[in-house]
């Protein structure tokens, strides 16, 4: 009988706790990024790793994202295991020819002959009024082009085991922690991601949605930080008797679409709530699987809510209007159920 | 203080300039922490999100703008304020936009790290290295529309390694236009020192690259930077093409407000404090006998009075509607 | 009473005219990009400028994606009206930065003050055997992202007229010209894109939808090189006395979702093609409409046939099986209809 | 000719090298055509796609990679085939994988511009200025596991106005790491000279902003590009960090097969003949008497053999299965 120790951990320490174990059992995995060293990452998800592993394995860059994402390319191919930190996911647009021409495709181009175990992970979402720059989600335009695996952890346990099984993929995974989840003091965080995380390493598969929450009279399909929101919507529309199903997806790509058409045809009304933008993008895929796959078991329209088309404004009054609140997603359902 | 052949009017409103950017920078730095205490929380208080200021870089902007037009273009990086003054942008309204106002240069919808003005021709950027593209382009503009206006490109020491420093400083030197690309060396890329970042000891001998001139100014002293960028806009203004400068700066803040600088060895920022401009340009001016105490004690005073009226307005002014969130996605609908 | 001279005119030739005609009626309307002065354009878009604007107006850049599409930024805001070729899509992701951060954004982020006229124009399209970095689409993702307004045409006519309303806007827009429907005698072309354009200048408004084929059994909503092929399996079909409703989209940024929502109301069965990524796109995002605005006109699933998410291979019997063809839209027509 | 100091064998291995390029290329511009007369159609044929081909490249490839050990990283441009020959590249899958056959190294997935070869470490993109990072990279995997192995970048004189050039140079100086950045300089990028995109004479002169070794080889000369490489990359795998050659060549075909290089002014390409080296060396290795007349037709003659049999594979071997076309998008699927 093995005992695990399981403590409340933050987000940002799960992470940095995966990273770290996968670090100690595989000396082929290392980490590098602007400020991952002696900063310990800005949003702290390589905190605590430049002490224990020291800066030949903890590397702080120069600001040059295509060469140091790029690099991951070369070092993979030539049996490194890097897990690159990209600050914010807004600032991958100086360097998206390296991450989708390249990282992405390799393995396709090359007929399965080359591999590239590279994490990219990055910090998205706004909420804190950082503006247009500095607080997007864009998954989605990555989930659109293929070759790159999409994680977007909701909380602390599903955090750690999906780092840790990035790390172990032999594919590239772009790994996505919003800023408003990993319980930093200085950043409006949701309680609700700090939850109980086995010390031992574990692995949560890439491709398995996770039902958050049980409901019989509509379903929310969501993802990331939108899960807590959706969380507290549910309780409040709880209290109108309304029951809601809740649909966590943890990953873009691989999509459980099963998972998908499941909340369709056990509720029958399918919200869909993102805090990327609105079209184009995850919302439409989820909409657009649920149209193919599920049409005779929806009983309503189905609803989206995400970013309106706008880029984020600076304001507090106007980043909470595009943002989706639990005030908006309540009322949806709401809508939705009516 | 290196050669002073500018006469005393000039060097005094240079000091002015300076005295306005730290006043404003210090004011900005205490508000910034109302409603964030006593656990410093990044999305509360009146002047939310990121805030990187520039107390202890008056100099290049002072030292460089001075030599700019109203009509000029600059474009600036995530830390703007010091450029944004020296260029003239309505103090008021750019407080307002700080403050997430309605009467804000964008109404709101930019911030501190998107202040646009096209009334003195200024916009900034949160990308590293995003302004020398546009800066490059401005330039052409004014190439081919015959007129003797000028763009300038700031950043930090940082963005000089990210690609869009090359590509713009090989286009500016191919398509002869006229642009200056500054960059302030202020030893520090967020947590990287240049010397871990940056294969070379100054970026300015970078220009050899592209076949123009490069030229570093040490010691964060307002009148070599003055005197280098005489020359380097001149040239420009003139139609001898792009040029680049770099110049030794120092950050009296943290990267950002809330920026511990645990990555800063013990003492290390103490070093920097000599190079603080301000004391010791009022120092100069005072010793020199160009500026009197009494006039010192009178642009402080104005500065400051400056400063609490923008303040005041942006305190003051109303916040956006909650509908002008959807507006001036396009301009035509 | 004014005449027009009407010819038949390739797409490629209808795009250069109408640069041209914008030269000569706005002399802020210039034109750069790699080797669009003396080559002309690689797919010839801007054939003859340079010898009637010189070199001036016509000019050919550095391999400098970011520096020459972020200089349009400053050249648009200080009075030129930049018409920039990125040569093929495929290469978006080493100046992605400068086109969604700024082009795209500044408008918005300067609260209006700031304007960008500005045309990015560029190749997309397989089909030829190039491979997975010069065959993709691609403009679902610049679809998501704010403040790009996208334009597809699918024939020359629609070519010029919304070119010339492109370089009018007074914002960024992006203009994807598919190769296989320029008529270049070197590249496989089709014929249908080749139709009668009027010498004079016009304009069509950008977020109209065209129906391209009236039918009553059937819609297909597609867009660009999609279009004639449709059309072609729509002739195939209309033989089996299946009557094929088509809609061509035109622009995505604006979406005429009432088009969309129109041809489902007339038909109550809807196909989607495109020639990008099936996921996170397009299709996704018209389906999503459907399932929002037209749930209850559908009497059968949505169906979706797109690039099945995997790079685009170089083989020709591999890049044949993940291109969408007539054959293989006249039988999703077929199995939409049974 | 330079400097001789390589025995005759290894100057004739490099003749040798050289004639089995020189033979594919002209080949691959036979059979491109094939399917695709009277009227030129990019689609048809055999080897459809773009198609840029690197005769009168050869010493590139050849002076540079004699260097280079199999377990040694190259990363190449669109223009590859030169380099792939060098290194080894088995030339039947290579051949095949133009050809889009199954039996190819990507089983067709590739081609000409995507030829993966991990037993060779050799990979190529149709990305102009994408292979300098990755070289880093790998370099850095080297340094990291202590192997004495180089990576070599090689790209366009185009390309090295490329973001991508600049961050490269500057991480690997800054890593310390074993690459050798070579650029050949063909004069042009597609339609676009050198003189009019790049804002210095030498590539190599910008060396310099890294603090690297730079060095400009002119003449499309194998043994002066021999010398030059032997240094470049004996310093890299000794771990005295990386450097920049600028090799001077010519682009004997159109930028692509089926370009008219109507931007050629007359009689431009006729001074370029004087640089083809393969008749060049040659004549040198006959006059200076390191090779003899038989041993050159034996050399030919095993050069066409080689490359029929390649042909041959491609030919013969059988398409891809359409369903192929679904996997390897994923490792883990
Ligand atoms: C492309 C990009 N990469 C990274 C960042 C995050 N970032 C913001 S400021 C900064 C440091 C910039 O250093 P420097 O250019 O020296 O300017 P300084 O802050 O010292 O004024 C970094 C890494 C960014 N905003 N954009
Ligand atoms: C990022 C990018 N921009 C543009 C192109 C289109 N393109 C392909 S090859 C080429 C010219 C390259 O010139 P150079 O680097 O000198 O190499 P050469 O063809 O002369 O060998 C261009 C512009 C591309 N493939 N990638
Ligand atoms: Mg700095
Ligand atoms: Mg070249």
């Amino acid at each position: 009988m093995s005992t695990t120790t399981i403590r409340k951990l933050t987000m940002a320490r799960a992470i940095s706790e995966a990273i770290a174990q996968e670090m100690e059992r595989d000396p082929r995995v290392l980490v590098w990024g602007e400020d991952v060293g002696a900063y310990g990452g800005i949003f702290g998800a390589t905190q605590g790793l430049l002490p224990k592993f020291g800066e030949d394995r903890v590397i702080d860059t120069p600001i040059s994202e295509s060469a140091f994402i790029g690099a991951a390319i070369g070092a993979s191919a030539e049996g490194l295991r890097p897990v690159v930190e990209l600050m914010f996911v807004d600032f991958f647009g100086v360097a998206m020819d390296q991450i989708y021409n390249h990282l992405a495709k390799n393995h396709f181009m090359s007929g399965g002959s080359v591999r590239h175990p590279v994490v990219l992970m990055t910090a998205i979402g706004g909420g804190y009024n950082d503006a247009a720059q500095h607080s997007q989600s864009l998954y989605g335009l990555f989930a659109h082009v293929p070759g790159l695996k999409i994680v977007v952890p909701s909380n602390a346990y599903d955090a750690k085991g999906l780092m840790i099984r990035s790390i172990r993929e032999d594919d590239p995974v772009m790994y996505f922690f919003h800023k408003g989840l990993l319980g930093l003091g200085w950043m409006p965080s949701d309680d609700w991601a700090e939850v109980d995380v086995p010390e031992e390493p574990y692995e949560i598969p890439l491709g398995q949605a996770h039902v958050a929450g049980d409901g019989k009279d509509a379903a929310v399909i969501t993802i990331g930080a939108m899960v807590p929101k959706v969380m507290a919507a549910r309780d409040r529309v709880a209290q109108e008797g309304i029951s809601v199903e809740v649909v966590d997806l943890r990953t873009l790509v691989p999509l459980d679409r099963r998972a998908v058409v499941a909340a369709a045809q056990k509720t029958h009304r399918v919200l869909v709530v993102d805090e990327d933008y609105r079209s184009f993008g995850m919302t439409g895929e989820v909409a657009a699987t649920l149209a193919e796959e599920a049409l005779d078991y929806l009983e309503a329209p189905i609803r989206r809510l995400a970013v309106p088309d706008v880029p984020i404004p600076y304001s507090r009054v106007l980043e909470n209007t595009v943002i989706p609140s639990v005030d908006a997603i309540a009322d949806e359902i709401r809508a939705l159920v009516k | 203080m290196s050669t002073d052949s500018m006469p005393s009017d000039e060097l005094v409103s240079l000091y002015r300039t300076m005295c306005v950017i730290r006043t404003y920078e210090d004011r900005l730095a205490e508000i910034y922490t109302e409603g964030k205490t006593p656990l410093f929380s990044i999305a509360a208080g009146p002047v939310p999100g990121e805030m990187h200021l520039a107390a202890g870089q008056e100099p290049v902007a002072a030292g460089v703008i001075v030599h700019l037009r109203s009509d000029d273009v600059i474009t600036a990086p995530h830390r703007p304020h010091h450029f944004a003054i020296a260029k003239g942008v309505d103090l008021k309204r750019m407080t307002a936009e700080i403050f997430g106002k309605k009467t804000g240069l964008s109404q709101g919808k930019g911030g501190h790290m998107h202040l646009f003005d096209p009334q003195t021709h200024f916009s900034c950027s949160g990308i590293v290295g995003a302004g020398f593209p546009p800066a490059v382009g401005a330039a052409f503009a004014f190439k081919r529309q015959g007129e003797d206006r000028v763009a300038v490109a700031f950043a930090g020491e940082g963005a000089a390694n990210q690609g869009t420093f090359h590509e713009s400083l090989n286009l500016a030197a191919s398509w002869h236009v006229p642009v200056v690309f500054v960059i302030e060396d202020n030893h520090y890329a967020i947590s990287v020192p240049k010397e871990r970042s940056t294969a070379v000891a100054k970026n300015s001998d970078r220009a050899s690259a592209y076949g123009i001139p490069g030229v570093y100014v040490s010691g964060n002293d307002v009148l070599a930077i003055a005197e280098a960028a005489e020359k380097a806009i001149a040239r420009a203004r003139q139609g001898h093409g792009p040029s680049l400068l770099e110049i030794e700066t120092t950050r009296l803040y943290g990267h950002f407000q809330g920026d511990a600088e645990a990555y800063l060895a013990a003492g290390e920022k103490d070093e920097w404090r000599h190079l603080d401009p301000v004391p010791r340009f009022r120092d100069y001016l005072l010793h020199s006998g160009r500026m009197t105490p009494d006039k010192d004690q009178m642009l402080q005073a104005e500065a400051r009075a400056l400063v609490d009226e923008a303040i005041a307005f942006a305190r003051e002014s109303p916040d956006p509607d909650p509908a002008d969130a959807f507006t001036d996605v396009f301009a035509n609908a």
